[in-house]
Formats: C-alpha cells, structure tokens, sequence
C-alpha cells in the first residue's frame, strides 16, 4: 500500500494532459457542479427553504470526480448520505436532484426518497443511503450478479471512515473477498465520522490495515487530487474485474458541518482553513492551466456555466409539481 | 399425488425455480455439502453447483444486504437464514434496505429475494433458536411475510415468492420438516395474499397459521367427533399484505373468534388480526370476545416440558373453544 | 414549577442520576462534544467527563451489546441510539441478549441497561430516520418500553428506568424535544407500568401515547369547546409490560375506543390494545367497534406534505371520533 | 505474531515443571473431565436421552484448560455455543452442568438455558451463547466496568473461527481496542464453521491479520498444546490488564460433528485421525511423564478419577428435579 496522505499530499503523480480535453472539461465541470450544487442547498437550508437535513460534500469533489472518471458508464455504485457529489459525477440530472431535494414529483424519488435517498438504478445508480455502512452489502450483492451474469463491469461503493467501524463493511468486504467480486470499495475519509474523530475512532493510523484484513489490496489516496485518485481508480478497476475487490482510503476533508445542524465544535478554524489550502477545485485548475490544457477564460467560463446551470436546476425543481398525497402509499410494492 | 415432507416440498419448489431460470440462485450458511441444518438442501449443490448454491460465512448482515444487493441488479435470490432468530443480526438490511429500497427510490427498483427461514420452537434448542417473530416483519412495509402450514402450501407458496418482485420472508415451520402431505410433482403456484378456508364449520372461526395451523385442524375434527362442535379454520397463510376479507366472513358467520399462533402472545400477530376483527362488520356478529392463544410471556426454555408449555397446547384451544362456546 | 423542554427533562434525568451515582454513566454517538444528535446532552460532557460521557464509534451492536455487558457486570449504562430505526443495527445485541439473558440464566443475572432513543417522523428525514419501532420492542419478553408523551413524564420515567433492573427501551419523542412543559427540579421517579388517565370523560375513550397524545387532547378539548363530546384520553406510557387495567375501566365506562399511535398501522402496538380490550370485560360495553388510527402502510416519505399525511393527523382523529359516536 | 500453527505444532515451549504439580494436576484434569464429560453427552444425545442439540469441545481441550490456568478466579470469561470445556476449566460444578443439559432445576439455569445458555455471572462465566459472535460484545462490556470500577481484572471472551465473520466482531475489536479494554479475545480456530472451512471462510492464511486491523497484538498458538496456550495466556492477560486488548487464534480441531446431526461431509476420516495423532490430552501426559511430575500410575488414576467423577455428575443430574410448569414465565423480569 501507498504512504499516507501526509507526504503525498503535495505531489500531482499523472501529466493531465494524457486525459485529453473533453474528458478534463467533464472532470472539472463535474466538480464544479458539485461545489455549486451545495453552496445552493447551503444557503437553502441556511434559509429554512428546505425540509430535514442534508450532508453537503463541498470539499471532497476530486474524489466522487476522480473515481467515477476512471469508471465506464455500466459500472455501478452505491452511494452514502453525503451523495450529491457521487450523483453528479455518475452523470446523474442536476435538475431531477435538485427536485428530489425540494421534495418535487420529478425528483428522482418523486420526492420521496430526498437528499439521503437519491437513486438512478437504470443508469447504475444503486441509491445513497441513510444508514451509514449500508450500501456495503448492496454493492457487495451487485457484485454477484455481475459476476454471476458474466457483465464487463465492477461495481464502486462509497463509504465514509465511519463506516469503516460498521459490521457490515466487516462482513462485506471478506464476503467480496473470498468470492473474487468486483468491487471497489472506497472510504473517503474526511477525518470526521459526524464529531468523532478519526483519530479517536481508530487504533491505528493507516487505514489500509482494514484491506489486509481480507487479504485484498488497500491503497491510501490523495482524495484532493483529482489525478491521482484517476490514477489509483483505473488501476482499481482493473484490480476489480480481473482479480477481486480494493479499498481504496481516499483522504480528503469536509468544509461544511455535517448536517444542516453542526456548530462544529469538535474542530478548529485553523484546522478547516488548513484543509481549504488544498481544495480540489482550485488544484485541479492550477494543474489544467500549467499543463495549458484550457486558457483562463475557458476556465472562467467553466465556472460561470456551472453555476449558471446550478441556477437553472434551481429553476426547474423550483417550478416542479409537488407529488400527489394520492401516491403516499404508492411504490411500497411492486 | 405422493406425499413428501414438508422440507422436501421446500427443496422442489427452490429447484424447479432454478432449473428453468438461471437468474435464481440460493445462498446461506452450510446448505451446500451439509444440505442446511435441517437437511432441506440435501442434493441441490450437487444438482446446481457451487455458483448457484452458495455457501456463506458466518455474517447475516451481509448475507441479507447482498441478496437485496443481487435482486436489485437482476437476480432472484433465496437467501437461507439459518435459523429466524438470525435475522436480528441483519435486521437492518432487512427491514430497512431491503424493504424500503422501492419506495424511497420512488418506485424505480425492485428487489425480488426471497429470505426463508425455520422458525419456531419444538426443537430443545432454547432461547435463541426457537423465535417466531413474524410479527416483526409483518410490521414492516415493503416486505411480504409467508407462514405456509402444510407440505402443499409450502411449495406452492414459495414458488410465487420466487416469482414475487418484493423481497419476501418466508418463515418455515422447524418441526413441519418432516411432516408429509399431499404434493404435486409439477410446479405450481399458490398466490401470495390470499387465506384459505381450512376447514369449513358454523360454530366458531379459528384463524391460525403454520405449525399450529394442523394442531388447530386436529382439536377441530376431535372435538366434532366426540361433541359435533363444527369449527372453522382461516389460515391466511400470508400475513402481510394480509387477505382479510376471509377471515371477517368466517367470524361474521360463526359470530366467534379464536386466534392461535405460537409467537410470544403480547405484540403478536394475533394483535392485529383481533384488531382487524374487532374493527370491521364481524364486529356487529360477535357473541362473544375476541380470544388469542399465544405464546407465554417467556423466551423458549430449553426444559422440554416447560418448552411444550411455552406454546398454545391443544388443551388450551379446547378450554378456549368451551369458554367461547358457552 | 418551571416550564422546562422534553429534551432538559431527559437531560435532567440523566444528569440526577449521574450526579449520585457512579455506575451510571452514558454512551453513544456524537453525545460529547456534539451534545448529541438533537441537542439533548449539551454540556454533559463538561460536567461528567470523557470516562462517564463516552462518544463512541459508529458500531451499534458493539455499542447495545456492550451496554448489556457492563450492565451485567455491575453498571447502569445508558446508551443512546442516535435515531431508532439505528437499533435494526445491533437488533440482535437488544432482542436475543440483553432481553434474554436473565431468562436464559434462570434469573441469575440482571441487565439494568437503557437504550434512550429518538423515533418518530416531522422531520423531513425519510424512510431511515423516521421510523416508530415500539412494536418491536413490544414483542420482545425481557424489555420494558417505555414512550413519553410530556417533559414530566420523560424526566420521571427517565429515572426509573435507569434505577430498573432490566433492560429498558426508551423511545423519546424528537419532535416534542422542543416543547415545554412543567417539570420539577428535582428528582423524581414515575413507576414503570402506570398506565394514566391524562384526560377524564364520558364518550369515548383515546388510548394514545408519545408524540400522539399531546395531539389527541388538543383534538378532544377542541371538541368538547365545540360540541360538548367529552373523551377520555389514557395513556399507557409504559408498553410493557403494559397496565391494562386503566385501559379496560375506562373503555367498559365510555363503551368506545379509539387508538391512535404514530407507527405504521399494521402490525402496530394498537393490535395489543384493540385485542386486549376486545378480549375483556369492557367487550360486554362497546357501543362500537374498537378502531384503531396508526400510520400509512408505506415508510415515511420526504416531501413534507406527504411526510405530514402518512401519520394520524387531527382531522383523521376527528373524524373517527364522530364516526364512533353516532 | 508468532509464526503458524503448522510450523509449532510439535514443539513444547515450557518446561512444565515450573507449573508446580498441584497446578499440573488441576489442568490435567480439567481436560480429562471436559473430554469424559463430551463423550458422556455424545452418548446420551445418539441414544436420544437428551433433548435438544450440542455442540461438543472433545479435542479442543487445551485451549480452554490453558487459558484459564493463566487466569485469576476473579477474571470474567464469555463463551460460545461450544462452551462445556470453558466452564469446566473456569472451575464450574460438573455436577449442575449436567443437571443443566438435562434439563433439571438445580441446573446452572434452572433447566431454562441448557447446554447453549450455561452461564455462572457470580463466579465470573458470562455465559455460552448460541449465537455465533453474540459474547463479544459483553465480553467488551464487562471489560468497560471493569476500567471504570478500577477492578484489577480481565475479560477472556472465547469464540470459533466462524466468529470472525460476524459484524460484532468487527465492532467491538474495535471499541475494545480504542478504549485500551481488558479483554483477552481467544479465538478456537478449529479449522470449521459448522461445514464451512476456514480455507473458504478467509482470504487470509493467517488470521492475527484481523488483530493489525486494529492496532492491537495479535498470536497464533498451537491450542493443542496446554503448555503453550498457557504461556501465551499469561502473556495476554498482563498485556490486557496493563496495555489493552489482544487477539489470540487458538489453532485446534473438533473431533465430533459440529452437532449432534453431522455427517461430516465436509472432511475426510483421514484429516480428523491427523489431527487426533496431535491430541491435547496424551501430548500433555507424555510431558508430566518426560518431566517426571506423576508416575503412570497416578496420571492412570487421574483418568479413573475423571471418569468416575462424570458418572457422579450423571448421578446427581438424573436423580434432580425437573423444574416445575410454574416457573416457565419466572425470571424474564428481575
Ligand atoms: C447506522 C447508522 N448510525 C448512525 C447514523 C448517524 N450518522 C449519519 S452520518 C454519520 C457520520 C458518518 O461518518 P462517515 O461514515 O465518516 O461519513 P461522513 O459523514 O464523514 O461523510 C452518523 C453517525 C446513521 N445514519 N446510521
Ligand atoms: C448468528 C448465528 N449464525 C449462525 C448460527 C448457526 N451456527 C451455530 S454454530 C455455527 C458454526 C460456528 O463456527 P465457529 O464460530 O467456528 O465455532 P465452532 O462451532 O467451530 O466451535 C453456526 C453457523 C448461529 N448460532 N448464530
Ligand atoms: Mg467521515
Ligand atoms: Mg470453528
């Protein structure tokens, strides 16, 4: 396994200019959606205009991008309660998500499902989920019938350092391990599990120790550099299809509180503006600018069409019916 | 039609499923060369293989979590717990993946598994193998829960399971096993959510299910013989969604109520079809109380006479039918 | 008596108990620093400690599993699940050890252990974390449950679980955690299984307990100020083992009852109380069916409006009410 | 860690002498009474005399006689499913053992728990449980009071090699480990879960991985050798007390079917004969002999002795009483 994020933080391993240029614009428009779309619901929520609570991913985005960049499109995931990132890197509608989050009939759930429950099974989208470590199994079960069926795909699943701690991540991961599925299973570790510290959470410092315990391959990644956590996805991926499950330790950092109601009282200032001085976005951009892969302008076009685009999925899900009480009972079974 | 076992009723629906449709597969704790705890998969590995027969480490939850996981992509899972009273270990999966997965997806996912399970007591295996908890499923919506009663419901039953596009826990009857009856050799399918009249009388309604089912048919036909007491019998069979229209005709009919099942009485499912009862046009026919007989207020002892007691006995459905009847 | 919050009330139970006694002590996730999930433990951390006050990882059955083990080994933990639907998690620690092991010890082993929990929807928080699970727990010999509907009750209840002998489920009520109400400032203990007449009447009777209650008296004094209709409203407060007897008074006075609880209807804690009472005296007085009003058949949904319309709301209540009257 | 069992198999580490001869006695027949005890109850259970199932521990002996030589009485121990040898070397009454698996009041349980359920919580047993993994989490409880109350004291929590799969091992590993608890988790790695083998249970050859996972020490040790199980034990428990918890892999064998209806169709005849040539209780006679602490004689006593004293515990456990219908709903509330 790789060292620690402490001395790779620094470095860039892959030349972007290899990845060609659609492909950075999708990466880089994919983050910036992301960063986009939760400064909106932050400021929503900070004005009560939505109901319950939401898990925002606003400093994590390289890698939801980075993962699903080096995936192909019939690949699977699961995702968490802190998905939005993951959605939108899988290619999911902005405008549907933003729905769902308003509660609205084209939501993605029909408005029943919300931010913990946003779903896309059809495009491979196995669902977010409200009960932390419990997509595990699922991308787990996926990975049987991808293997069972014979499918040139893996499946991806997404989980937090928390879930590390959860028995189904236990159970799941030797499960895919002695049946060779193919999954890649990826924590990203934003060094908090709500308040709870990473650090007082675990008896030891890499967390790729949890892979040997399955006899599988576990790799600490940058998790705010967008290339290398590409880099680390491809070689997963392969891993996955051909051999058998990866952890993949994705080390980032949360901006935001944890849910709409967090008075962050567990962390220093200093320590989040820490943090901050390695936020993807503006790596990924040095990087593209540097290699000269965009100019600039095309940068800073970039940017405004994202948040111009966040504002019409605004628009949209502002504009969207809200579901029948007729469907309350609708969907519980099929 | 040959009588075979109630397990062996199960074992030939659970085939017939998998030799026509490659997209069911069994998984669960030693039902390959060990055949299940209680032999019901005696021969499948040998018939289907180790790709379709699964045997799986000691971990419910993702046991549970990875069959919803393979229904949700495609398959039809039958995941063996092997005992009902595991299914707490991956009662998360259960009751809040697999069950809600549909609705919070706003209806754009299935998940077609069915969890079949020995329940009950009767073995002398004590506090923790002996549960029938089927109250709890049945609490639960987006999950159907089964309880056949007889070696032809069983295969019946299980094949619509199979075939059922919701996850299913199919709770089977540990000291039926090796009870035999009637069965077809072909597939054939019961539907889900319909309650059979087992026996048809004027006198009394008896709704029960699973092993108590038969030990309800026999104090009847005793009863009618020594004392031509004409008893009537619902076994609705699926709990949930629950077929309730039968069981209300019965008691409309009889004017009397008797529920029997060998769940721990307090919060059993006796709770809601006495409710069901007591709410409905039978309410306005009742000539007497609406009775249950339960479990004791107990876990299972292992003694195995405290352990007899610790169900419903066929003299206390004898003294209850008397009381009733007077 | 000042006016206090339910969740100071539960944050005052606990604080007397840990303030006088030192086997006492609390643990679950983000209750620290964070002061939990809901605010309910703010500044507890600073008074008791980090040995007493004990944030713990997300690992529900080490955390339920481990409560039962210190509390059988001489402690009184209090756990704390940070939502309810979380127990699914470690159902198997809850359900199958700690309710179990004095039984199957033949009584010689004790497990005073509370699990303090918040259910319930109104929160926007969907299918996962909005769930109201007592029947589960209702099902289960071995566990006490106990629901508190007011500030007072939750603080006395509070301590007298802390002080029982058995393992305790206590589901608070999150969204009356805001709401205020009289509460002592000392210490004070309401007896587990007391079931209490919170409203006198005539007509009718409501059995109705946590986040419900408080809903169903406003309905019952807007009737009364209306039309003159005069309801009795008990609340049972403990589920189990549950005081019956209030119950079956007040019915077999007013000859009906209505029952209204927040849970998913089906298989809900109403079919213990339907059937208890139509399997009682107060069968011989009902003037009308004993109906029941729990929640949608359906998980919770996010959209507000949904989420609103799939528990009991007061029109549906009214409408009973005069449905059973006439 | 120390290196596999196939390595150390043969070797005897301690010169059993500083044992002293009142403590050898004690372990030896400790062993032999769990092994006279087993067959007594295989006997009972083919000849249908006993209700219920069993699971029986004939073959595994030194592991639990070994690690509870090196522990204090005052030491608190959770057991397993196959749990007659741990009681029996914790110092239980034989006597209300048997009572028990037939079922009788004056059984440890009053006739309620039976062989899965035998529990002495005064004397420090926690209790057997039938569900695989269920004691672990006690264990880490008891080991929570135990650090609170500052009880110079520690908790050995015993559990099968199938047990490792579970989630709640997983869990409190890891709560066990954070919080530097005193327990001692002794995992019987006797090569089956039921059917399943641990060749296909595990990715891993080694299964001290699962200790690194969190952080804490993990042995291997020949658990057929009481000798060595017992220095290792000693070991442990002055770790668990000062430091924190560890992971020891007891590798053994189960001689008997996992339970009374086994046909042990997932091992060969030839597999448990390799494993009996390395039997516990005739490698630990042969060392009393080599290091002369008994004469043949009285080692051939003690066995007398032993078997004599089960026929005892026969005796008391047939003529007891049966508990009366009246207590079926006592005990459920304290
Ligand atoms: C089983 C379960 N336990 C607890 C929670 C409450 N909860 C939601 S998110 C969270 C923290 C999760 O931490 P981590 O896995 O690191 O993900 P992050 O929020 O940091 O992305 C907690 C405790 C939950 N949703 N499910
Ligand atoms: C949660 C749970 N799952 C399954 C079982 C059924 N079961 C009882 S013992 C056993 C095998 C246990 O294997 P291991 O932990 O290695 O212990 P061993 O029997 O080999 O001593 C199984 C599957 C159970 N009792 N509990
Ligand atoms: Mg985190
Ligand atoms: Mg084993």
């Amino acid at each position: 396994s790789q060292t620690l994020l402490e001395d790779d933080m620094a470095q860039t391993t892959t030349p972007a200019k290899s990845l060609g240029k659609e492909k950075l614009k999708d990466m880089y428009m994919k983050m910036l959606h992301t960063r986009n779309f939760e400064e909106k619901v932050a400021y929503f929520f900070s004005r009560g205009m939505v109901h319950g609570t939401t898990h925002l991913y606003a400093g994590e985005e390289a890698t939801a991008t980075g993962m699903l960049a080096a995936m192909k499109d019939e690949d699977l995931m699961t995702s968490t309660h802190r998905g939005h990132g993951h959605l939108i890197s899988k290619g999911a509608d902005i405008s549907r998500m933003m729905a769902e989050l308003l509660g609205k009939d084209s939501g993605y759930c029909k408005g029943k499902g919300g931010s913990m429950h946003i779903a896309d099974v059809e495009r491979g989208n196995l669902g977010a989920n409200g009960i932390v470590g419990g997509g595990i199994p699922i991308a787990t079960g996926a990975g049987i019938t991808t293997r069972m069926k014979e499918i040139d795909r893996v499946v991806l699943s997404f989980f937090g350092d928390g879930a590390l701690n959860e028995g189904v991540f236990h159970e799941s991961l030797n499960l895919a391990s002695i049946w060779n599925l193919p999954v890649v299973f990826v924590c990203e570790n934003n060094q908090y599990a709500m308040s709870f510290s990473r650090k007082k959470a675990f008896n030891i410092e890499d967390l790729t120790k949890r892979a040997d315990a399955y006899g599988i391959p576990g790799v600490n990644v940058d998790g705010n550099n967008v290339f290398e956590v590409y880099e680390t996805a491809k070689w997963a991926r392969e891993h996955a299809r051909e051999t058998g499950p990866v952890l993949i330790i994705s080390n980032t950092y949360r901006y935001k509180g944890h849910s709409k109601s967090d008075a962050n009282r567990y962390r220093t200032k200093e320590e989040i503006e820490e943090w901050k001085q390695l936020d993807p976005i503006p790596r990924m951009r040095e990087v593209l600018e540097q290699e000269k892969m965009f100019t600039k302008k095309e940068l800073d076009e970039m940017e405004k069409e994202a948040a111009d685009n966040i504002e019409k999925a605004v628009e949209f899900a502002e504009n969207a019916e809200e579901p029948s009480v007729d469907t309350l009972t609708d969907d519980v079974y099929a | 039609m040959r009588d075979i076992t109630y397990a062996e009723a199960v074992r030939e629906g659970m085939s017939h499923a998998m030799r026509k449709d490659q997209d069911v597969f069994f998984m669960g704790e030693d039902i390959g060369v060990y055949g299940g705890a209680f032999g019901v998969s005696v021969g499948m590995l040998e018939e289907f293989g180790e790709e379709r027969v699964r045997d799986t480490p000691i971990s419910e939850g993702a046991l549970i979590g990875s069959g919803a996981g393979a229904a949700v992509t495609g398959m039809r899972p039958i995941v063996e717990v092997q005992f009902s009273d595991f299914i707490a270990v991956g009662m998360d999966q259960l009751a809040n993946q697999a069950a809600k997965i549909r609705y919070m997806f706003g209806g754009r996912a299935t998940v077609p598994m069915v969890v079949r399970t020995p329940a009950g007591s009767g073995t002398g295996a004590a506090a923790q193998h002996s549960q029938s908890m089927e109250a709890w499923y049945a609490h639960v919506p987006g999950l159907k829960v089964v309880v056949p009663s007889t070696a032809y419901d069983a295969k019946g039953l299980l094949l619509s399971s199979i075939y059922d596009e919701n996850p299913v826990v199919f709770m089977e009857q540990k000291v039926l096993y090796r009870k035999k009856g009637p069965v077809p050799e072909e597939e054939y399918y019961i539907p889900l959510s319909e309650s059979e009249v087992k026996r048809e009388g004027s006198d009394l309604t008896i709704v029960s299910y699973g092993r108590m089912l038969p030990m309800c048919m026999e104090v009847a036909q005793e009863l009618y013989d020594s004392e031509g007491i004409n008893i009537e019998i619902v076994d609705p069979r699926t709990l949930r969604p629950l077929d309730v229209g039968p069981i209300i005709t019965s008691v409309a009919k009889t004017g009397r109520a008797l529920i029997v099942h060998e769940a721990v009485q307090f919060g059993g499912f006796g709770g809601e079809l006495a409710a069901q009862i007591a709410d409905s046009e039978a309410f306005y026919y009742l000539d007497a109380p609406i009775r249950r007989i339960g479990g004791a207020d107990s876990p299972i002892p292992y003694n195995p006479n405290l352990e007899k007691h610790a169900v419903p006995t066929p003299d206390k459905v004898k003294a209850a039918i008397r009381e009733l009847l007077d």
